[in-house]
């Protein structure tokens, strides 16, 4: 006799309202007491299909079993109250309430109206901690707390709510390794109390270091389950991307050429008022791609929107083809020949209302070319610009007129690479150009940039994708808490010795 | 001039005033923190103000009054909060609609009701009396019931699960929609809630504090009672603060312009505008570091 | 399904706020048609009916004479000004209208336009000069004279009293408003001089005025009033539409606090008679005939008698004057049956008879020599022995602000004249 | 794609507009009123001769032009509801200019500079000390008020008619379009000013940039827009469209050519303007149609009153229901969905 999963899903599809299908019938089932890894590529579907089970999205079609009687969940508090619970990629923390306010949200006891019982949460909370022997501070604003005890809270968050079922969803994506060990403690911790969790991830290693089984999914649809003592990384991968790994690009040899961008000694601060960049000096070269790894929030986002203008230098210079360009402007900037692919594509890298047209314009509308008598935009240049952006860089889009919203992820990200090529710049700043793109066009744009590597454009790739930067670089540096730990060849270094270095650790070789 | 008389009858005036600008205030600052923004207190203070005097009437009974006052602002709230919490609609252009809609109803509400044009006298009989009468203006329980309101809504804010709730709705509404908490249910009680206490300071207008009825009577309290929620950083007791403040500026204002001798110097328009350049300037100087909740006037929406 | 729900409820909460509003005050009346033998028309200013002044003065006389003539009497409501014109001009070209009446001296330049397109049609402009034009009957009034009475009656309350503060309160500040604040200065300073001479003794009565820039928001009366009781002032004029509202209830309040039933202090009302608002507080109205101003001009306009012009009225052609019981008593009869029930109701008493006793007590409350005093002023007036300056602007009225005494004011008073 | 979008907010905007209608009908019927013959009286009014239509066309004049001052703030992410004290501005601004010198284009000018300054405060307040808009504009509408109100009683008091200010000489005012009517000039430039505001918005640099800050702060910034720069602009051009209401208004409108005391007849024109806006879709095209919509409106309930013996409130509550509905999202859906069954 087979025991009752804890957790069955049964044949559940998703379409969202803009008609994508996000789940084209799943079936997924969990048993109690594992930790079971939900493996895919990015838009396998996987967030989703933990999202409908913790009770965020409704299932268009599809039967969720909790062990073995059949539920449905109108909201998150009902997966809740069966015992399911989830920890967001994103965090779901109230930046202002303190840790202690964000936990008990919810269920703070006694009546609406009564006073809360601060104290009784608090030995509560104590008793949790000491069991998964870690602290967090309870009475400090969560915003001024680092990410991973910020996850801390969200996990403990979800067990003093008794949950038996822990879903994380990609929870060591912002972590360091070191953290990552102790988030593992953590979860065997849990699994020895009995808790059920599911681990969603993509990297191989993790998931075949925790996991009990794993199930992957691709593009909607369930490949399979396989228990991971019986599974191989090489195994997993060719579940995950449908064919053996093939993602080296093709990079022929190439000598830099002339420094583009110098960077010296900046210091720049985040905008809690920390120093995010402290003293990092650096050049990338023509014909150079020079990339930054390094969990994300080790001040690489204000490295980046220091060079790009976007925010202000406290100290420090930064000089492009020998110009010194420390306090200019985007406009500037984009003038004097930098391009910025930025990190967040949807808040920044294009204006989604906006028709396609309208965004290939964006930081070069005020272009000769553009420009016609009296502050006037010529259209019909703009239209012959988006036209041959859109057939170029081979975008699928409805028109030219339609909004770039009505365009898919990885279609809207070639759309920011074709315009920032199209600045005819220097200097390429591309961070997290593959973030959230299908397979088809993180090829194309990789490909793309060392393309325009191969033509004496200087670039300057920042990803937290470890394996895109390695790929790509001709130099890379390892960025922690606002300094480089080291700037190494790709070739010459070992995943070891990175990762190592991604912990702040520098390697003795 | 006796300058204690002036402290006198400014601090009761500024008292007297503050009642419909603090309720207000307070009721909008707990819309806010939940994150639903409402210009619409101007034709909701009128429409209760009317409407106030209405039931009053009928039903002998000032109290009554009041209730009906704030019944009819809960209303309006319940409207505003069906079109901006349930149907993700703007938050501001409901408001404006209101703000007008309310002009044309009490114009053509007093003779319909009461047969006389333009105004209506409240009778004594329903209006609220005052607790202590002094020569320099009563002072009604209302001033009493305005203090606890604030003070048990602030308390209910921010001591309480239930304040706890609404303000993680205008913070973090994903966050608070994970934990089970139906993000529209309180977003709606609050939007409820502020119109309610705005209908409340409505009904005080009208059989309280003036004892009349008229088309404009509101001239603008809806509006400088959002200006004080800002001044206030969205806190219930400091919008008291506040909206004492602007009551004590504008009293002063107009006692300083019947002072025979100030007359001679300033011209009466430049000191009537003290009160409002008063507040810009409190806002200007304190705005930097009040902020308003994150998602204040966003829709929040799951998928 | 939850959407449309939503849709419908919303629909039904607006409907309901609205149709509350309109169906509260019951069933109208059906109106029984009846054969006219002509039709007039009334085109109120911004202020519109409601205003306690000179919109529902003119309804008052325009109705009287739309009774005793027979005629249809169209009202016609202003939002904004930019609706005068088109309003005159729409009833004048229709063409039906024996007389159309303008109220208000803000439409003298729509008059003036209108009266020219139309030049047969009869029109009558109230407060507005419009001095050449044959077929506009510009109907004027000597504020000043009726408001020195007031002044006057104001200043030997005080000085009776002993006090010696009066106050004025106003609404925005604007030249017709001088007429009425001049001719108070010049009462009370009248009153100072007839009190010395009956008492022998010098008094040197201050008077507080506050232009409250509204004339819709009664808490600044209130307010305003509040800061004149709080600055001495024993009587308080109002000539400020909505606004006075307030002061009528801050002196009442005021009272009340002193566990007075009757003043002083007291407030004057203006335009109508408004005794009947606050009885025991309001001790007397500044009368504005604007009713036999209409009422004039309607029966002119009926009998061919219509003559293009100004018609100035003052004291000695009761234009203007201290409101009287007959006034009150006619102001209360103009009501339709079931709203002067309510409005008595309103006010707390059982019958007309027990608010009219009221008010007589009130004004019981001032010693007779004071009303003797009043007339006397009033008669020499009228005779033209004693001449009220009216100021029109700024100048004139800083003028006598300025001025020493009541006789150095008539200086003034005359020299406008002959100019 | 591209029709449906032209489309959708002009049917949501006529399902707004008859909504609003229908409820009139029912208070209308409550009140002991036959809502056909009033909104008989009401279109026959305004549409129903040319005086109707020149009285529709010049009611719309300056509600045209205080609704590009919010429209053109709203496409800019800002909710600029300080038309009426700029209004009041650039009524002062014309009659004191033209007065130095009679020309009409000092006046129109002198109104557009004005108002366009004084709206910088707010602009600056925002943009460097944060002070949210609605804020200041409430305030600065205030002491709008009273300042010119000084402005009005005191210098520029007229010596032959206290009660208005001194007149715009005959030289500098607008021509009337038809005689014996309203519509003067002012409407033509009010036309131009809402073709002007859309070539700017779509058709220039700065409203694209206006139009990407409103959008996305952050993605203008990154495109090298300075958002501060736009919210200025955007304020500054919101100011002089008002502030053109103001001075056409004195200069265009018969009788008076001047500004009453008390400011009656320059009073409103600033809260109308957002409605318009709004039913117009913060469209300066659609701001077109939908002000003639309320001069419509605004026209026909002087027919409506004279005719049927509608109190004039009446419009107010229709214009009110109208602005509420068009809050509503998916009216237009709604709509659709119940007449596919």
């Amino acid at each position: 006799m087979e025991e009752v999963p804890i957790i069955k899903m049964k044949g559940i599809v998703k379409i969202y309202s803009d008609g994508t299908k996000a789940l084209k019938g799943v079936d997924f089932s969990v048993k109690k007491g594992e930790i079971h890894g939900l493996l895919g590529e990015n838009g396998a579907g996987k967030t989703t299909l933990m999202k409908i089970l913790s009770g965020m999205l409704h299932p268009t079609e599809g039967k969720i079993y909790v062990n073995g009687s059949e539920v449905t969940f109108k909201s998150p508090a009902d997966a809740l109250a069966k015992g399911i619970g989830m920890v967001h990629q994103h965090f779901t923390l109230v930046d202002v309430f303190d840790a202690l306010h964000n936990i008990i949200l919810g269920m703070e006891g006694h009546g609406a109206f009564s006073k809360i019982d601060v104290e009784r949460a608090k030995e509560k909370l104590q008793k949790l901690m000491d069991e998964l022997n870690f602290q967090v501070p309870l009475e400090v604003p969560v915003e001024n707390l680092p990410v991973g005890v910020q996850q801390r809270i969200e996990i403990l968050k979800m067990l003093y709510r008794d949950v038996d079922v822990l879903i994380l969803d990609e929870p060591t994506a912002v972590l360091t390794p070191i953290e990552v060990k102790e988030l593992f403690d953590v979860l065997r911790t849990l699994k020895n109390q009995g808790k059920t969790i599911i681990f969603i991830s993509h990297k191989l290693r993790e998931v075949m270091e925790i996991t009990d089984r794993v199930t992957v999914l691709r593009k909607g649809e369930l490949i399979g389950t396989v228990n991971t003592s019986e599974a191989t990384p090489q195994l997993l991968a060719r579940m995950m991307v449908g064919r053996d790994v093939v993602l080296r690009v093709e990079k022929p040899p190439k000598v830099p050429g002339e420094p583009i961008l110098k960077v010296e000694d900046l210091w720049v601060k985040g905008d809690r008022g920390e120093d995010a960049v402290k003293g990092l000096s650096f050049e990338v070269r023509a014909g150079e791609i020079f990339g930054i790894a390094g969990v994300e929030g080790n001040g690489q986002t204000e490295l980046i929107e220091a060079i790009t203008g976007l925010r202000k230098v406290e100290k420090g210079k930064i000089i492009l083809n020998g110009k010194v360009i420390t306090t200019k402007s985007p406009k500037d900037l984009y003038n004097l020949g930098v391009a910025h692919i930025p990190e967040d594509r949807i808040n920044m890298g294009l204006i989604l209302e906006m028709s396609v047209a309208e965004n290939t314009i964006l930081g070069l509308h005020w272009r000769e070319k553009f420009v016609g008598p009296l502050n006037s935009i010529r259209w019909k240049n703009v239209k012959e610009h988006a036209k041959r952006l859109v057939e170029n860089f081979e975008i699928v889009a409805p028109g030219v007129d339609s909004p770039a919203k009505s365009l898919s992820g990885g279609n809207q990200q070639k759309l920011i690479v074709a315009r920032e090529v199209s600045k005819e710049p220097l200097l390429i700043v591309a961070s997290q150009p593959t973030r959230g793109v299908d397979v088809a066009s993180t090829e194309y744009i990789r490909n793309y940039l060392i393309k325009l590597r191969n033509e004496d454009k200087a670039v300057l790739l920042v990803s937290a994708d470890l394996d895109e930067v390695l790929q790509l670089s001709d130099r890379m540096a390892i960025m922690y808490e606002g300094q480089f730990v080291g700037i190494v060849k790709p070739e010459e270094v070992t995943e070891e010795q990175i990762g190592l270095m991604m912990g702040g650790i520098k390697d003795e070789n | 001039m006796n300058a204690l008389d002036m402290i006198i009858f400014n601090l009761i005036g500024a008292f007297t005033a503050m009642v419909p600008l603090v309720l207000t205030s307070v009721g909008a600052v707990v819309s806010e923190r939940a994150g639903v923004v409402n210009i619409g207190y101007e034709g909701i203070l009128l429409m209760s103000a009317f409407f106030g005097a209405v039931f009053a009437e009928i039903s002998g009974s000032p109290w009554i009054g009041l209730l009906g006052g704030a019944f009819v602002g809960m209303l309006l709230g319940m409207l505003h909060g069906a079109i901006t919490v349930y149907l993700k609609g703007d938050h501001i252009i409901p408001g404006i609609g209101i703000n007008l809609l309310a002009l044309g109803v009490v114009a053509f509400g007093i003779p319909a009701v009461w047969g006389t044009a333009g105004q209506h006298q409240v009778p004594s009989t329903v209006r609220i009396s005052p607790i202590i009468n002094t020569s320099y203006g009563g002072i009604s329980p209302m001033i009493l019931i305005t203090i606890i309101i604030t003070f048990l809504t602030h308390w209910v804010l921010f001591r309480t699960p239930l304040g706890l709730r609404i303000r993680s709705c205008g913070e973090n509404p994903e966050a608070a929609d994970s934990l089970g908490i139906s993000v529209e249910k309180y977003r709606f009680l609050a939007t409820v809630y502020g119109a309610t206490l705005a209908g409340l300071g409505g009904a005080y207008l009208s059989l309280d504090w003036l004892g009349t009825i008229t088309k404009e009577l509101s001239s603008g309290r809806g509006f400088i009672a959002l200006a004080n929620m800002v001044f206030s950083g969205w806190n219930p007791i400091r919008a008291l603060i506040g909206g004492f403040l602007f009551g004590f500026f504008d009293n002063l204002s107009i006692w300083v312009s019947t002072n025979p001798g100030v007359q001679k110097i300033i011209p009466w328009q430049f000191v009537a505008t003290l009160p409002y350049l008063v507040t810009i300037i409190i806002v200007a100087g304190i705005i930097g570091r009040a902020r308003p909740p994150k998602w204040d006037g966003k829709p929040y929406k799951r998928e | 399904m939850k959407k449309s729900m939503f849709a419908l409820f919303l629909i039904g909460v607006l409907a309901f706020s609205v149709v509350a509003s309109g169906c509260i005050g019951g069933e109208k009346e059906t109106e029984t048609k009846t054969e006219y033998a002509g039709k007039i028309a009334i085109v109120y200013d911004v202020g519109g009916r409601g205003d306690l002044s000179f919109n529902d003065m003119a309804y008052l006389g325009a109705s009287k004479a739309a009774k005793d003539f027979n005629l249809e009497l169209k009202e016609v409501q202003s939002k904004q000004e930019s609706d005068y014109l088109p309003n005159l001009r729409s009833l004048a070209k229709s063409g039906e209208y024996t007389i159309i009446i303008a109220v208000g001296f803000m439409m003298t330049d729509a008059i003036k336009q209108v009266a020219d397109e139309f030049p047969d049609q009869k029109f009558a402009i109230i407060d507005g000069y419009v001095p050449d034009k044959p077929n506009v009957m510009s109907i004027l009034f000597k504020e000043n004279e009726g408001s020195a009475l007031i002044g006057a009656l104001a200043g030997l309350i005080a000085a009776n009293d002993g006090k010696d503060t009066v106050g004025v309160v106003l609404g925005i500040e604007i030249p017709v408003l001088y007429k009425f604040e001049g001719g108070y200065r010049f009462g009370v300073a009248w009153a100072e001089d007839y009190y010395k001479q009956k008492e022998g003794k010098d008094v040197d009565i201050q008077i507080l005025y506050t232009y409250t820039g509204s004339f819709t928001d009664p808490a600044k009366g209130k307010t305003a009033a509040q800061a004149q009781l709080g600055q001495g002032a024993w009587v308080i004029y109002q000539v400020a539409g909505a606004v006075g509202l307030g002061v009528f209830d801050a002196i009442s309040e005021y009272l009340q606090s002193q566990g007075k039933e009757f003043g002083p202090p007291f407030a004057v009302g203006v335009d109508s008679a408004q005794d009947w608002i606050k009885p025991g507080v309001i001790i007397a109205s500044m009368m504005k005939r604007v009713d036999v101003g209409v009422y004039k001009a309607v029966e002119a306009a009926v009998k061919g008698t219509f003559k293009g012009g100004i018609v100035e009225l003052g004291l000695a052609d009761g234009g203007v004057g201290v409101s009287t019981i007959e006034d009150i008593k006619e102001m209360l009869e103009s009501l339709p049956e079931d709203v002067r029930a309510k409005k008595l109701e309103e006010i707390g008493v059982a019958s007309e008879e027990e608010l009219l006793k009221k008010i007589e007590e009130t004004r019981k409350q001032v010693p007779d020599w004071v009303w003797d005093a009043v007339k006397e002023l009033e008669e020499k007036i009228k005779s033209g022995e004693v001449k009220v300056p009216k100021a029109f602007n700024k100048d004139e009225i800083e003028a006598i602000r300025k001025a020493k005494d009541w006789k150095e004011m008539m200086k003034l008073a005359e020299e406008w004249e002959s100019e | 794609m591209k029709i449906d979008t032209l489309v959708k907010p002009l049917m949501e905007s006529i399902v707004a507009i008859t909504i609003g209608v229908l409820i009139g009908a029912i208070v209308l019927t409550f009140s002991g009123f036959s809502p056909i013959e009033a909104y008989k009286a009401l279109l026959d009014g305004a549409l129903g001769s040319t005086y109707g239509i020149a009285m529709t066309l010049s009611s719309a004049t300056p509600i045209i032009l205080t609704a590009l001052t919010f429209a053109i703030s709203a496409r800019t992410g800002i909710f600029n509801i300080g038309a009426e004290g700029t209004v009041y501005f650039g009524a002062i601004a014309a009659i004191i200019l033209t007065n130095v010198v009679g020309n009409p284009l000092v006046g129109l000018l002198g109104g557009i500079l004005l108002g366009a300054l004084w709206s910088l405060p707010a602009a600056f307040l925002k943009v460097y000390r944060g002070v949210h808009e609605v804020i200041s504009t409430i305030m600065f509408n205030w002491i709008a008020f009273y300042t010119v109100l000084y402005f009005v009683l005191g210098p520029l008091a007229n010596p032959n008619d206290p009660n208005k200010t001194i007149e715009i000489p005959t030289s500098a005012r607008l021509p009337l379009l038809m005689k014996g009517s309203e519509l003067s000039w002012a409407f033509i430039i009010a036309i131009l000013a809402a073709v002007i505001s859309y070539y700017i918005l779509w058709h220039t640099v700065l409203g694209y940039e206006l139009r990407a800050s409103g959008y996305n702060e952050r993605a203008a910034r990154y495109a090298g827009i300075n958002p501060k720069r736009a919210i200025i602009w955007s304020f500054i051009l919101g100011g002089l469209m008002s502030g053109l209401a103001g001075a056409t208004e004195v200069m265009g409108r018969p009788p008076s050519y001047a500004i009453s005391q008390g400011m009656a007849n320059i009073h409103g024109y600033g809260f109308d303007g957002i409605g318009v806006s709004l039913v117009g879709r913060n469209h300066p095209i659609g701001i077109i149609f939908s002000g003639i919509f309320f001069g419509i409106l605004k026209a026909g309930a002087t027919a409506m009153q004279i005719e049927a013996g509608v109190p004039l409130e009446m419009v107010k509550v229709v214009q009110g229901i109208i602005v509420v509905a068009v809050a509503v999202p998916g009216l237009w859906d709604l709509i659709k969905k119940v007449v596919r069954r």
